[in-house]
């Protein structure tokens, strides 16, 4: 889950990270006392997509009388397919130069990265390898202010913000572990009056750790349909083209989409029913596929721990309840394979064994291919 | 032979009292494995399918002598469980649970590092091996034929499909692994080929991969070493950037992960790559003639 | 530094650890509002002396209307030395069984040991070993749930309290680490109603972390002579005799005390004047044991990074402004042992190079010895 | 021959810019001690007393490839220190400061014990050997002499006293070691005077104990294999309980760490116990005749 920036900020702060003074502004008016506040200030749309600047999601606002009209431009605004509901309002900062700073976990390595660059402001893909400091972090040692230091050498920073540097990657190494972050991100880190400043944050956490962190604000992200079949337990992804796929598992899940784009299909979303999912959750997962108007749908079933009949079982109840309007094909192998067939063969519906055979055959149905 | 099982090998099945663990426990049995006991507090002195139940894994291991254990419990409590199997003597940890906290699975591997232990997933389907006629995990039992095939995937229900259209073809399998969905996970293509090296009883191997991270490109510096031939199929191909494909870990992330830099590393490190999961078994019959 | 009970149970609250409802009390009325607000009470002294019940310290109000006289019973009693000047009121417990759990630190092991009994609610020392569970903890690692569970089976537990006990011990040493505890203890670890409660508990923070821990009120133990000394920033502890001892260094200043003691002396204080310390603490060290009206002054000085020379400097200092009226004896070896003994003699104070000899000197003059 | 040290040892000082720093770095080098470089972040480049100063232990330990370090920063940032110096490859760290919290020596000496490192204190005087004319501490130059006693005391004063009085005996010292006055240090008496066993140069050992923990009764354990006369004298018989004598780890604690178990417990165990300090020196001479 991503936080919003103003979130992100909170948390440096409360972390003893120096942050610039801000407020969250909602309205154009907040906007003016933001300014009353703090003074001129940078009003940054809070959504969860990068290059905000470029795409006028930031603007600024010298005086508390121009404030409520600079909010006026970017609230409301559709910023890359998000609309921008909240204003994060910011002093100005007086920068010397960018650093560049980050916490991630290495997965080859199984550990925490450590990331800094003296040319930060720019996405850290965008930066020569040469310029980046990578240090990895023991799990069994952490972080202390030493491990920073020896970053801020490699540098080139002053001994005084090396010092400080040493002591905000400590803390952002917390912060890290504390939130069971996938990123915690600094950049640009300004220097501003010869001090480290945090200027922008990005703050992600591993959603399988939300259990421990539940006084986070839920921050959604993802298309309504997407939400519908998050409730149901189920991973989903909505995609482009207009073939509705379910499979089960996410690697089978993963390879029915390349099956129909290899036969020259447009899949239109990725659906894990899981491995081993009971009728009621394929039922209403289908329903779904069919509530997205695809031109048809692919139902592939490898049948390990899920049992072919219940799926068939899913799949009848469907047609016989919402119905299924467009064309339907169905690939149903292994545990209880046959009475599978038999179930779906006695609505009418044939079933292939083969995986290649019925993508082939959906592609065909949904008027595409080659 | 085979790599992280052997027959007779001691199993614990630490959860064994819920749903999955008492039908995973009753079908790893059914497959010949050595179940000695299973655990969940406050159900001890009990037997789940003539299986005894112990509170603890202290009390298990002292009882049973076991080294290996699976665990069946939440994602949330599985740094619990793992850590109690590993200060207990477990040395061979297959954790099955999915939405397992990444900060739990690097605490978790550390410390199995340290100890000289093993760890396969979390959110694995776990390792099976026909020709020891023992398992650890979740897969269907009837897909599986002993052989020379060794079979390594970071995705269940596709390296099912594999197996069948392996075992369908006649090649058997001497062992297949899986390494876990996650982020983070115990083992690594790197480790698991480096066992299959070692072991006599395969002969080929399948690397089943997929999107994210770059442990397929790790697999293929290490192809020359390995010194058997390998066929790779790899998943994701039409999966958009940014987006997670089910599993926490198949993400394609700022233009990192993606498909296309996998194949090329593993085709270049001298792998046959295929592009679709019914090639698979033609493809080892071809490099195995 | 030990914290009172209510902080503790503050603490322990904080952490998610149960305890029983109960307020802070410090004058009569206040125990009123308490037994308004939580029902019949414990008035407990707060005071940080073991074995408050059976002094007195601990007694019960059924009413709101009996509760204020209860107050006064207590409140400023003198308990072991120590004014009573507050009261904590807590709810009263029917407990079924009494545990002990604390957490403190292995020297021997240099690690972390968890100790618990089925045999609470009386000091752990009096507890046969038999009956003491004890858990040493790899800091590596740290307390999972299962530790304390591992633990609460060896106990005789049930399920459900074995699987509290574990969250428990967790907590518990979420707290040792978090406080850089050197000792916590709920002692008695109370069942009622089948579920663990801490009834009473101890905290003590590790002076040496107390930089960590700004937000914690100080609690002030020892003399005001002691206060005084501290404030120095010297080792000082004040004991029963009369001859007042100085030396350098803690093991040097316990060997005086042993050697004084040896010749059948009486030593008046322990005071450990610092290895290297220079002329003005010690001069005001010196001032403080003259103020204690001892019978006799001995300062025992080896001169290693401490120079013999400043000791003698100090010791004139006091001499000429506020006097030493009783028997001084010093000895001084080591470095700039020349020149100090110069100095001394200067102002007619003779002293002795060998430790034995000046100290039957000083038992002699204080009058006592054999 | 020494424990610890050895002539020519690579010594960094870490904190050498402080006062205490410049004092001893002097100090340890007019007894012959190689001080390769000293660390102050922020005076990188700059000499103390001839001395090269580096910003980091790592470029510190890069340019001089020392391997043995002594601390002068305060207690509360004696752990950052410590595990800068063990992380950089430092294999033997002396910690000189005291007010370290016990927590941070528990994680200090844990990462030493896993990296095979040796740590002496904190809150020590530090280690001498006048005959390898070296030493890593703040203990006085002049009393020391080369011979063939060992030392090994918890307290530094006391200790000069006991080596003074036995340089003026005739009886030199072979090494002399502070394990340091807190609870928690990186040395025990039992594996300092395992050092001595293996010690050639060693021949008999005065042990300086005092109240507190129970580090007296474990070396009396030891004493059957070390197969050396020892000579003990501990420090605190006058001190009441429940107050701390200087030390933090000089306490009596509910009973527990008085002088009488621990002299009981070493006289059983061979040692020859004397109750005054002068008494060590007489009684070293005859248990060496």
């Amino acid at each position: 889950m991503k936080l919003y920036e103003y979130l992100a900020k909170q948390i440096l702060a409360e972390a003893g990270v120096p942050i610039p003074p801000g407020r969250v502004v909602d309205t154009p008016e907040d906007a003016a006392a933001a300014v009353r506040e703090i003074g001129p200030v940078a009003l940054k749309a809070q959504v969860l997509v990068g290059g905000r600047g470029k795409a006028g999601g930031i603007k600024f606002a010298e005086t508390a009388d121009e404030a409520p009209q600079v909010a006026k431009q970017i609230l409301g605004m559709d910023l890359k397919g998000y609309r921008v509901d909240r204003l994060y309002a910011e002093g100005k900062l007086a920068i010397e130069r960018e650093i560049y700073v980050s916490v991630t976990t290495d997965r080859s390595r199984r550990c925490p990265l450590v990331m800094a660059s003296a040319h930060g402001g720019v996405e850290i893909e965008d930066v020569e390898d040469r310029h980046i400091v990578r240090r990895h972090v023991d799990p069994r040692v952490g972080v202390l202010p030493y491990f920073g230091k020896e970053m801020a050498y490699a540098l080139d920073l002053t001994a005084g913000l090396a010092r400080e540097f040493g002591d905000l990657v400590e803390k952002l190494y917390h912060i890290y572990r504390q939130y069971d972050a996938e990123l915690v991100e600094i950049n640009p880190l300004a220097v501003v009056d010869d001090h480290l400043v945090a200027a922008d944050a990005r703050l992600n956490v591993d959603d399988s750790a939300l259990f421990r962190h539940r006084a986070l604000p839920v921050v959604e992200e993802g298309t309504p349909t997407e939400h519908k079949v998050s409730e149901i337990g189920l991973a989903f992804v909505e995609l482009d083209g207009d073939i509705a796929i379910m499979a089960n598992g996410a690697g089978m899940a993963m390879a029915t989409l390349d099956t129909i784009q290899h036969f020259g299909g447009r899949p239109a979303n990725f659906l894990d029913a899981g491995g081993g999912a009971s009728v009621e959750p394929t039922a209403q997962a289908l329903a779904v596929l069919v509530g997205m108007h695809p031109k048809a749908i692919f139902v592939n079933i490898f049948g390990g721990i899920t049992r072919c009949d219940d799926v068939a079982k899913a799949i009848i109840q469907v047609k016989n309840t919402d119905g299924i309007p467009v064309p339907l094909v169905v690939r149903l192998t292994g545990t209880n394979e046959k009475e599978g067939v038999a179930l779906l063969e006695h609505e009418g519906i044939s079933a292939y064994s083969e995986m290649d055979k019925a993508a082939q055959q959906v592609v065909a149905l949904a008027g595409e291919g080659r | 032979m085979a790599i992280y099982l052997h027959r007779g090998q001691k199993i614990l099945v630490q959860g064994i009292t819920g749903r999955q663990g008492t039908f995973h426990a009753q079908q790893m049995r059914a497959f010949g494995a050595n179940v000695v006991g299973g655990t969940s507090p406050g159900k001890g002195g009990t037997l789940v399918d003539g299986v005894p139940v112990f509170d603890t894994v202290r009390e298990a291991v002292g009882e049973t002598g076991a080294t290996a254990s699976i665990v069946f419990v939440p994602g949330p409590y599985t740094k619990d469980a793992a850590f109690e199997a590993l200060e207990n003597g477990i040395r061979l940890l297959v954790l099955i649970p999915e939405h397992v906290p990444v900060a739990d699975s690097i605490d978790i591997v550390t410390r199995a590092q340290d100890l000289g232990a093993d760890v396969v997933g979390p959110n694995t389907f776990g390792v099976i091996s026909p020709g020891e006629g023992t398992k650890m995990g979740i897969m269907p039992n009837h897909i599986y034929r002993p052989g020379a095939v060794g079979v390594v995937a970071r995705s269940g229900t596709l390296s099912y499909e594999i197996a069948y259209q392996l075992t369908n073809a006649g090649l058997g399998q001497s062992t297949v692994v899986g390494m876990g969905g996650d982020p983070v996970v115990g083992g690594t293509f790197v480790s698991v080929l480096q066992r299959f090296r070692e072991d006599a009883a395969t002969r080929a191997v399948v690397l089943v991969g997929e999107i994210g991270g770059s442990a397929e490109e790790e697999a293929a510096d290490y192809l020359s070493t390995l010194g058997k031939p390998v066929v790779a199929y790899l998943a994701g191909r039409a999966a958009p950037a940014g987006k997670r494909m089910g599993h926490a870990g198949a993400i394609i992330e700022r233009g990192r992960g993606t498909l296309e830099s996998k194949e090329r590393a593993l085709s270049q490190a001298g792998a046959r790559v295929v592009t679709v999961p019914w090639d698979v078994a033609p493809a080892v019959a071809e490099v195995l003639r």
